[in-house]
């Protein structure tokens, strides 16, 4: 020991052992972590290769169906009176091959998927637009939550076709039907969705700080609130793309859909679905391409999902 | 001159553990080294985040999946467990002859199944026994742990079981099949005073018993006191001082320990800052040159910064890791001591608030609170009354669940329709529907300081905006440079520089962030604050810089504080007087002094007893009153004064009684 | 010249076939050959695609059930495999000079049967026949496609509506009871004796043996039974009689439905298939699917499914469905909203610009894509349906043939031409249609749109929300901008989507006219043309677009009045060709679906025109029919025929 | 902490019965709803649309007249619930007219039930193996796998793969293409097609739940214990993650008598699937009522006997509705 001592003494100057300088400002730096919520949440979103590939491909397919209709010149409703254009398979002319009045699937499909999103984000803002005020409310008003919770049940435990049926047919097939039909259910388990969060949030201490300041509810919301449950919202709307599709598929098989002139994925599906034995391109191109979309925004909305909880943040 | 009480079980040697967290690499445990003796209890005592916990889960091989062992060796029984690679190896250690106590008994026990099966699977499971004579040793290792009727108790859910006796199952579970070394990590901190104290006993108990080692992990210096044969100090990864703990309590060497035990609130002196640790903890991101506590030492050598030091020998059972028992540092060190002294001798306490001519500044009569849970409707607050002065500092002290943090609420109107009785503030009644400028005007006038400083920050707002909040709300600035010189003020009172406006919250120290909380509440300049368990959450270095805080902003603006609490230590240096509830009830309300030299009411008596005091010789020797009432009555109690200002919640012929049993 | 030029085809490829089938022809015993080169099924597996809802003959709209009741509860007549008429229940009839009375006498000894096969007590009597139009003669009940009947028998269309005035409470003094009790002296149906029933009629009804095959509602019924079950008549198999060759012995619903032989019958030595098997099967691909697998006996095949097929092993099995007597036509709205049409639609070559411009061919590919001219049809009653007593088909009965022989889409620039000239007399020459101005159009619930006033002129199609009414629509579009000129014409297509297309768009003649065009169909239901054209006179119930047309009018009278059949039928043919060549309405197409494939052996079983398929004596095999056995089957019939 | 018998007893039936009553009111303002929702449909509903080419105005009225569908809505509500008082359910109107509702739904439910049943039950231990599976072999292939599935399964809309099961699989098995009761095999598919979406959701959510209990401190409490993690997983996580699935038992069981219109359709299965489809379709107001009557009460008896079975088999809940 003694010589462990000795070497070290040996090994040090002495003035190294005089009173050093005490930088307040130095004991404070914490570390800063170099943590950052959003910074995490994208960098874990964007480590999966599949991720990336996947939402390349949905912006590539979003642009696509939103610039084709503009610089396209194939009209995708022009019927050829010639039954010899019917029913063509896949060629170079038409990409896709051509429907039964010998339109273009290829044009079809694009606009198809054009009019799918629209209805699909609509639904979407909707759901969750509304969910999440109606679960704000909810969630801030004790007394609602007897009604609600019924209602909830209610709605979630009917078979949701029932419900959706029951409204398409009392207001004539549209997009607007179709839209109201979907959005007015949705919303509901959303709203349960963000109750259960802005719950918490709102019995948290820091909200109850800002209470105690007085702060008014609108900046609760729009500060306390929000950037709380904004990624939250961003999973919930790409998740609800895939489901809203899947529910015009359905309809449109229930026959109170869109109106069948209508050009939607949702459409294009059921009606290559009776000529599937003869022109199976008729059904199965459509398809590919409304299967490629629900099943990347369903990666995309849990990949979200996973990717902004912060225990996921490693 | 202690020496140990058998051989060596256990020998941690230079262990690193770097965990991958975003990408990037944290060292948790920079070499740190530890050895375990038979039947001794080692204590490990460390602030958050030092690095404690997860050194001793290497014992166990039971660090997160993003963590490793980098280096060093564990030896036990002469096997280096860091060579373990799969599974079985350990499973033939862990839980059979290494076993651990978790911190939190409300989550250790699987919520649906009996407690029984709970303790009897591990005897199933490392003796291979038949469930009958699992259930049988179940039985017997239940009343062990002082668990009555366990022949009942075997068949209920950890959900009947309240929060001590569910530690206790949680170590009949651990102690099931009689293991070499127990470790517990905290096991008291979740726990009320008064039952952490028979917690601990019952460890000791246990550990004499059963012969075990125990390696016992906290940040309570109060509990290595009661338990610990041995203690180590942990610093940012690394054992920084070791040693028999009557030598280390006594005479602290490293730097860090002693100002640990120096800010302890019970060695203050009232009406004076405490002694306060500066700055902040290390980040283990960065490599750490030197000592790591250097850069909060003010008194910190050149040589702190630039080299670590070896671990010096204060005696054969006594060790630290600073320069200052470098032979080369006699000079530095013994002007140190002397100047040490010299500010402690000049400390005289201040002179106790004068409540003759006090005025009240709010007052709560017969306030009652109820929350409905379930189809029941729960008292929380029962029939309270009292009445804070301009200019004290009244202390609520009780235990969890009591409703100390409801009264508070309930003063900052944060309940609606399940509050009855008055509250009034500067003579107005303040709990009833008040209009847009009278709520305003409250809203400024009574401020609340939170208990955790993690939550209550909004993590998405930046300190600028945190801070200026309530100025948004009420538009007390003139313009947006004002409002900017206002924030700036309030940090640099709050010891933070005006750099820190734009951050985020998750970016601070959790004493920053009670600090940045606190400013918060006092930009808004109230008279009243209502400070709930403001350093409860906070870690030993830290607690004494929020108390000194308070303390400074009280004296400079004049405030008024209710003080809520369920720590009796820091109470007593902080307020002027102290009420103690229970069960939604106030049974004693006196002064400071008064209640601390003649508590009456047996609740008192058994939290003062319980307290834990920050020195082995008083702490090993204490005994622990209890308080069961068999049943609570209100039957004939009132609120007695039973000397001058000096309360009591009971009926007279008890009243009678307490007094007499005081004189 | 069109018609000619198919009536050629046609011809050639029956000497084709009768060619293939020459040694048959030669020794007559070819189709014997194939018939002896076959096994025998007894059981005969079909199906349905639709669920239907009870098994209420009298009230049902669903073919699936009248095809049930048909085979189960026998008729008066039925038609033998030729087509002609013979005694069922009734052994023989007579009928008066006008055709005015008709009595039968009913065979003897014949009791109802259960839906275990078993006899009840009730015999079959001239009453049930009686009780039948009891039955359907009240309101209540329900009896579906009423009509004609109604309007036929003496005293039926009083009773009904005096029974309606007392349900509505239109009539307050009459006392439900007493007109019913009243049944047999206003109504002309009498049982004259046990086994005699006699019909009186309003008008000579040469034609009533073909509404007695087609019409569900000449059945009889057991009236006491009836009454016994109250609500509970023919909800299921269990709650009914039965007569007929078959019995319904099992009974799934929306499932299964089996037909059993009876073995009581007076006919049943003919009935050759013990049991007939409908399952529900309410997917097109999956019938045809199953019928490749064995698991049917029957599938009809769409013309998709028909396109599938060809080239493969199933090719010889595809047999061309034989005829329809519904046509599909264009109805056109004389009283629409949209001034620029209802200006224009008053112009006969306006009409006929419309009338060339639907190319027939095209239209009917949609449906059947290898020899579309089989479904053109330019007259409103089918031909093949109503022959006079020389046997000289209607629609070819002058002027009528004229029409039913034209081609009217072989001038390309026709339509284009009709349309000019209806320009010339409907607008000035900057292209403002006279006497319109500028507005909106309104048909909503359907559509609201806005007109100028000028060319194009707007036309808008209304239909349904089915798919393939849309494809027809969009179909409809295209060629009528193209054969016309967009420059001329606009069409604007408009789906109803409420589910009630007449209701919303005009189903009756009080309107509402929420269309300018729609595509509807009507069929020829018995052997005479007045069973659709004194429905479409200027105030007939299915003159739906209000069109005036007296001279059309004044040529029914007269038909209706004509004291022989054969001159009847010259009058009708005069009227129909009127309206046709004016371009009224404008029939476009039969309504022919496809083809079948079948285990069945072709003229084996009654040659039902007008009404559903009857299964006695049908004759199924164990291997299913290639379309070179029905060709040699189908011509050894036509031989017998002719010979007979 | 501790409370007789008698009094929990007590509490446990003011509480259900305080549920009960709530349920009924609920499920009394749905039938209303819609009962007077139907009533304001156009009257044409109620003839398919050859009838109404068929027949006249009058004709119809008299008919509607003879059903009672013209009086006051008040009235045909009120001679609805004494019926029902009486346990008659009515009879269908334009689906089945004439035909009692009991005996259709006696007809059609045991068909459903049977095929819903034994699907449930597939869906239950095949979803409930496969998501421990995934959780075993967490990040590994069994776990990627079950992810496909579940992510097949619940984002590519349903009638097309139910679809392509039928024509593909069937051809490839062997297997009839349409249900019949009498065949076996027949079975096979629709049970196979009714139970894919269970799967997938018990799969789901027992994973879900079963990752979620695994970061609690009693699973690392049991692992400091010494137990092999397959131990963990089976006594522990298992155990505590199956709890929540269980309150959706019961509203499983009840729904089976609803049928999938999809695949009844597909199979042609005469079940309860498109009934309410077509009814609403049809204007069967009888029918509908009836349905939907049927439909809210399983719902709300399902989450109520959810509830009731959750506090059975959680020993956590008891207490938070005592303390």
């Amino acid at each position: 020991m003694q010589n462990t001592l000795n070497r070290i003494e040996q090994m040090h100057d002495s003035s190294l052992f005089t009173a050093a300088v005490f930088d307040q400002a130095e004991s404070e730096r914490i570390g800063v972590s170099n943590y950052s919520y959003w910074r995490s949440t994208f960098r874990t979103f964007f480590k999966s290769k599949l991720v990336i590939a996947l939402v390349a491909l949905m912006a590539a397919i979003l642009l696509m169906s939103f610039l084709y209709p503009l610089f396209s010149k194939v009209d995708p409703t022009k019927v050829s009176t010639r039954s010899r254009n019917w029913n063509l398979r896949p060629s170079w002319d038409h990409l896709f091959g051509t429907d039964t009045l010998g339109r273009d699937i290829f044009a079809r499909a694009w606009y198809g998927c054009r009019n799918s999103f629209l209805l699909a984000f609509c639904i979407a803002l909707s759901d969750v637009g509304i969910g999440m005020i109606a679960g704000a409310i909810w969630g801030y008003n004790r007394k609602l939550d007897p009604i609600m919770i019924e209602l909830y049940n209610i709605m979630t435990n009917i078979p949701s076709t029932v419900y959706l049926v029951l409204l398409a047919y009392i207001m004539n097939t549209s997009y607007l039907t179709l839209f109201i039909s979907m959005a007015s259910r949705g919303w509901i388990v959303e709203a349960r969705f963000f109750r259960n969060r802005i719950l918490s949030i709102r019995d948290s201490e820091y909200n109850i700080a800002s209470r105690c300041l007085g702060t008014p509810m609108f900046r609760i919301a729009t500060r306390n609130i929000i950037p709380q449950i904004i990624s939250l919202i961003i999973m919930e709307a790409a998740l609800c793309i895939p489901y809203s599709i899947g529910s015009e598929v359905f309809l449109g098989f229930v026959g109170v859909g869109m109106p069948v002139d209508a050009i939607t994925l949702g459409n294009m599906v059921n009606q290559g679905r009776a000529s599937f034995t003869l022109h199976p391109y008729q059904m199965l191109l459509p398809t590919a391409v409304l299967c490629l979309i629900t099943v990347a925004f369903y990666i995309i909305g849990n990949r979200f999902a996973d990717a902004s909880d912060p225990r996921n943040h490693l | 001159m202690k020496e140990h009480k058998g051989p060596l079980l256990l020998a941690a040697k230079d262990i690193v553990v770097k965990f991958n967290l975003r990408g990037q690499e944290l060292t948790a445990i920079r070499g740190a080294s530890l050895d375990v003796y038979e039947g001794e209890t080692v204590a490990i005592v460390g602030e958050s985040g030092s690095g404690k916990s997860v050194f001793t889960k290497t014992f166990i091989g039971m660090l997160d999946a993003n963590g490793k062992v980098e280096g060093g060796e564990l030896l036990f029984h002469g096997e280096d467990m860091t060579r373990y690679d799969t599974e079985n190896q350990w499973l033939k250690v862990r839980g059979k002859k290494i076993a651990m106590v978790f911190q939190d008994p409300m989550t250790s026990l699987n919520p649906v199944r009996m407690i029984g099966e709970q303790i009897a699977e591990v005897i199933i499971w490392h003796f291979h026994k038949s469930h009958d004579e699992a259930k049988k040793e179940t039985v017997e290792l239940l009343t062990k742990v002082g668990i009555d009727e366990p022949e009942r108790r075997y068949r209920q859910y950890p959900g009947e079981f309240s929060g001590g006796m569910r530690q206790r199952v949680v170590i009949a579970a651990a102690i099931a099949c009689r293991p070499e070394i127990l470790i517990c990590d905290e096991p008291t901190t979740a726990l009320d005073v008064t039952v952490q104290a028979q917690v601990l006993n019952l460890i000791k108990a246990l550990q004499r018993e059963m012969g075990m080692s125990v390696v016992f992990i906290t940040h309570d210096l109060g509990v290595v006191a009661n338990v610990a044969d041995w203690m180590a100090v942990m610093y940012a990864g690394k054992i920084i001082e070791y040693g028999e703990v009557g030598e280390v309590f006594h005479q602290p060497e490293h730097p860090y320990t002693k100002a640990l035990l120096r800010s302890l609130p019970q060695l203050g002196v009232k009406g004076h800052d405490l002694y306060a640790i500066q700055g902040t903890p290390p980040n283990l991101f960065k490599e750490i040159r030197g000592d790591a506590f250097a850069p909060r030492n003010p008194d910190a050598m050149k040589i702190d910064f630039l080299e670590e030091a070896p671990a010096f020998p204060v005696s054969e059972t006594h060790w630290a890791r600073t320069w200052l028992l470098s032979p080369q540092a006699k000079a530095f060190r013994e002007a140190l001591i002397k100047k040490e002294a010299e500010t402690r001798s000049v400390q005289t306490p201040a002179l106790p608030f004068d409540y003759e001519q006090a005025e009240p500044l709010l007052s709560v009569r017969d306030l009652s609170v109820h929350f409905k849970l379930g189809s029941s409707r729960v008292k929380a607050v029962d029939h309270v009354t009292f009445d804070i002065y301009k200019g004290e500092t009244l202390s609520l002290v009780g235990e969890s669940g009591s409703g100390k943090t409801t009264i508070g609420r309930a003063i900052m109107s944060i309940y609606t329709g399940n509050v009855e009785g008055d509250i009034s503030f500067k003579g107005r009644k303040i709990n009833r529907k008040l209009n847009k400028k009278e709520r305003g005007k409250l809203h400024m006038e009574i401020q609340m300081i939170f208990q955790d400083p993690m939550a209550s920050l909004n993590d998405r707002a930046k300190v600028d905006y945190i801070i200026s909040e309530g100025l948004y709300n009420y538009h007390l600035f003139e313009n947006e440079q004002d409002r900017l010189a206002k924030v700036e003020k309030m940090l640099a009172e709050v010891g933070l520089t005006s750099d820190f406006m734009t951050r985020f919250p998750h970016e601070f120290s959790g004493g920053q962030r009670q600090r940045i909380g606190i400013a918060r509440s006092l930009v808004m300049n109230p008279d009243f604050v209502v400070a709930d368990e403001p350093i409860s959450a906070l870690d030993v270095s830290i607690r004494a810089q929020v108390i000194n805080l308070l303390n400074r902003m009280k004296k400079e603006r004049g405030l008024t504080y209710l003080f809520i609490a369920h720590d009796l230590s820091a109470v007593r240096f902080i307020s002027d007087r102290i009420a103690v509830i229970y069960r939604g009830r106030l049974v004693e309300l006196a002064t400071c002094e008064e209640l601390f030299s003649r508590p009456l009411h047996p609740y008192t008596k058994a939290l003062l007893s319980a307290a834990p005091y920050p020195d082995p010789d008083v702490e090993k020797n204490k005994a622990v009153l209890s308080y069961h009432p068999e049943r609570e009555s209100r039957e004939g109690k009132e609120w007695i004064e039973a000397f001058p200002f000096h309360f009591l919640y009971a009926t007279r012929e008890e009243a009678e009684k307490y007094v007499h049993e005081n004189i | 010249m069109k018609k000619l030029m198919r009536m050629l085809s046609l011809l050639l490829t029956l000497c084709l076939a009768l060619a293939l089938a020459a040694p048959a022809l030669a020794d007559d015993g070819a189709a014997q050959a194939i018939l002896d080169g076959k096994e025998y099924a007894t059981v005969y597996k079909s199906y349905f695609s639709t669920s239907y809802p009870s098994l209420n003959y009298f009230s049902t709209s669903y073919a699936t059930v009248r095809e049930f009741a048909t085979n189960c509860v026998d008729s008066l007549v039925e038609p033998d495999i030729y087509g002609n008429y013979t005694g069922a229940l009734a052994e023989s009839w007579e009928v008066n000079d006008d055709y005015t009375v008709w009595t039968f006498h009913i065979r003897q000894g014949q009791k109802w049967i259960d839906y275990t096969g078993a006899q009840t007590e009730y015999d079959v009597t001239a009453q049930d026949f009686v009780d039948g139009i009891r039955y359907i003669g009240d309101p209540q009940n329900g009896a579906y496609s009423l009509r004609v009947i109604r309007n036929l028998i003496t005293g039926l269309y009083d009773y009904y509506w005096g029974l309606d005035d007392i349900d509505c409470g239109d009539d307050t003094e009459t006392k439900r009871e007493d007109l019913v009790a009243r049944f047999d002296e206003i109504v002309g149906v009498k049982a004259l004796d046990e086994y005699t029933v006699q019909y009186s009629l309003d008008n000579g009804a040469p034609y009533f043996l073909s509404l007695v095959e087609s019409s569900m509602l000449l059945l009889p019924v057991e009236y006491a039974y009836v009454t016994a079950q109250g609500d509970d008549f023919a909800v299921d198999n269990t709650h009914m009689l039965y007569c007929g060759p078959y019995y319904v012995s099992s009974f799934e619903r929306d499932k299964k439905i089996v037909l059993t032989k009876n073995p009581y019958y007076w006919d049943a030595d003919k009935v050759q298939v013990e049991s007939i098997e409908y399952q529900m099967i309410p997917d097109g691909t999956t019938s045809l699917e199953m019928f490749i697998r064995g698991e049917l006996d029957y599938t009809s095949v769409e013309s998709e499914a028909f396109m599938s097929l060809q080239g493969g092993e199933w090719e010889k099995y595809l047999i061309p469905n034989e005829f329809s007597f519904s046509t599909n036509y264009l109805w056109l709205d004389f009283q629409g909203a949209n001034p620029e049409f209802n200006t224009f639609i008053q112009n006969v070559n306006f009409r006929r610009a419309l009338r060339a411009a639907v190319d027939r061919e095209s239209l009917a590919s949609l449906r059947e894509p290898m020899q579309p001219s089989r479904l053109v049809r330019n007259t409103v009653n089918a031909e093949g349906a109503i022959f006079n007593s020389q046997g000289v088909d209607y629609t070819q009965i002058p002027p009528l043939d004229e029409i039913a022989n034209a081609d009217y889409s072989a001038d390309e620039n026709a339509a284009r031409a009709y349309m000019e000239a209806a320009i010339a007399e409907l607008c000035e020459a900057d292209g403002t249609i006279k006497g319109v101005e500028a507005g909106e159009v309104d048909y909503l619930p359907v559509i609201k749109t806005a007109v100028d006033g000028k060319l194009p002129v707007t036309l808008i199609y209304v239909g349904t929300n089915d798919e393939s009414e849309i494809i027809l629509a969009q179909l409809f579009e295209a060629m009528v901008e193209e054969a016309i000129g967009e420059d001329y014409i606009d069409v604007v297509l408009a789906f109803d989507t409420s589910g009630d297309f007449y209701d919303t768009v005009g189903g009756s003649v009080d309107g509402p006219f929420n269309y300018d065009i729609y595509w509807d169909s009507l069929s020829t239901g018995y052997a005479d043309p007045s069973g659709i054209l004194t429905r479409i006179t200027s105030d007939g119930v299915e003159n739906v677009g209000c069109y005036s047309v007296p001279e059309f009018d004044a040529l029914i009278e007269k038909a209706l009045s004509a004291p022989t059949f054969d001159e009847r039928l010259a009058y009708f043919a005069q009227a129909e060709a009127y309206l046709l060549d004016n371009a009224f309405m404008i029939p476009v197409i039969s309504s022919l679906r496809g083809y079948h494939m079948t285990y069945e052996i072709p003229h084996t079983a009654p040659r039902a025109l007008y009404g559903s398929d009857r299964y006695k004596g049908i004759r199924v095999a164990t291997t299913p029919l290639t379309l070179d056995e029905y060709n040699i089957l189908d011509a050894a019939w036509e031989s017998q025929r002719n010979a007979k | 902490m501790d409370f007789s018998g008698k009094v929990r007893g007590n509490k446990m039936g003011k509480y259900i019965l305080r549920r009960l009553l709530r349920s009924i009111v609920t499920l009394l303002i749905v039938f209303v709803a819609v009962f007077m929702l139907l009533r304001f449909m156009p009257l044409n509903g109620y003839f398919p649309q050859e009838m109404i080419k068929e027949t006249d105005e009058a004709t119809r009225m008299a008919y509607l007249r003879n059903l009672g569908l013209l009086d006051h809505p008040f009235v045909q509500l009120w001679r609805f619930l004494s019926n029902l008082m009486h346990g008659d359910l009515g009879r269908s109107i334009t689906v089945y007219p004439k035909v009692p509702i009991s005996t259709l739904m006696a007809e059609k439910i045991p068909t459903t039930a049977f095929l819903g049943f034994w699907s449930m039950l597939v869906g239950i231990v095949a979803g409930i193996s496969m998501g421990m599976m995934m959780v075993r072999w967490k990040n590994r292939l069994g776990d990627a796998l079950g992810n496909g599935y579940i992510l097949l399964v619940r984002a590519v809309p349903s009638l097309i793969y139910l679809f392509f099961l039928q024509i593909w699989v069937s051809r490839w098995l062997n297997l009839p293409l349409v249900y019949d009761k009498d065949i076996p095999q027949s079975w096979i598919l629709p049970i196979l097609c009714l139970s894919l979406s269970s799967v997938a959701w018990y799969a789901l959510w027992i994973r879900r739940f079963m990752v979620d209990e695994e970061n609690q401190d009693y699973v690392k409490f049991a692992f400091v214990k010494g137990l092999s993690r397959k131990a963990v997983l089976r006594k522990h996580i298992f155990r505590t993650a199956v709890i929540p699935i269980t309150a959706y038992l019961p509203s499983d069981l009840l729904n089976i008598v609803a049928g999938s219109l999809i695949i009844e359709t597909l199979y042609a299965i005469p079940g309860t699937g498109g009934l309410l489809t077509t009814a609403i379709k049809r204007q069967d107001n009888n029918l509908v009522q009836v349905l939907v009557l049927m439909y809210a009460a399983l719902s709300i008896l399902g989450v109520f006997l959810g509830d009731l079975l959750l506090a059975f088999v959680d020993p956590r809940i008891k207490l938070t509705e005592e303390k």
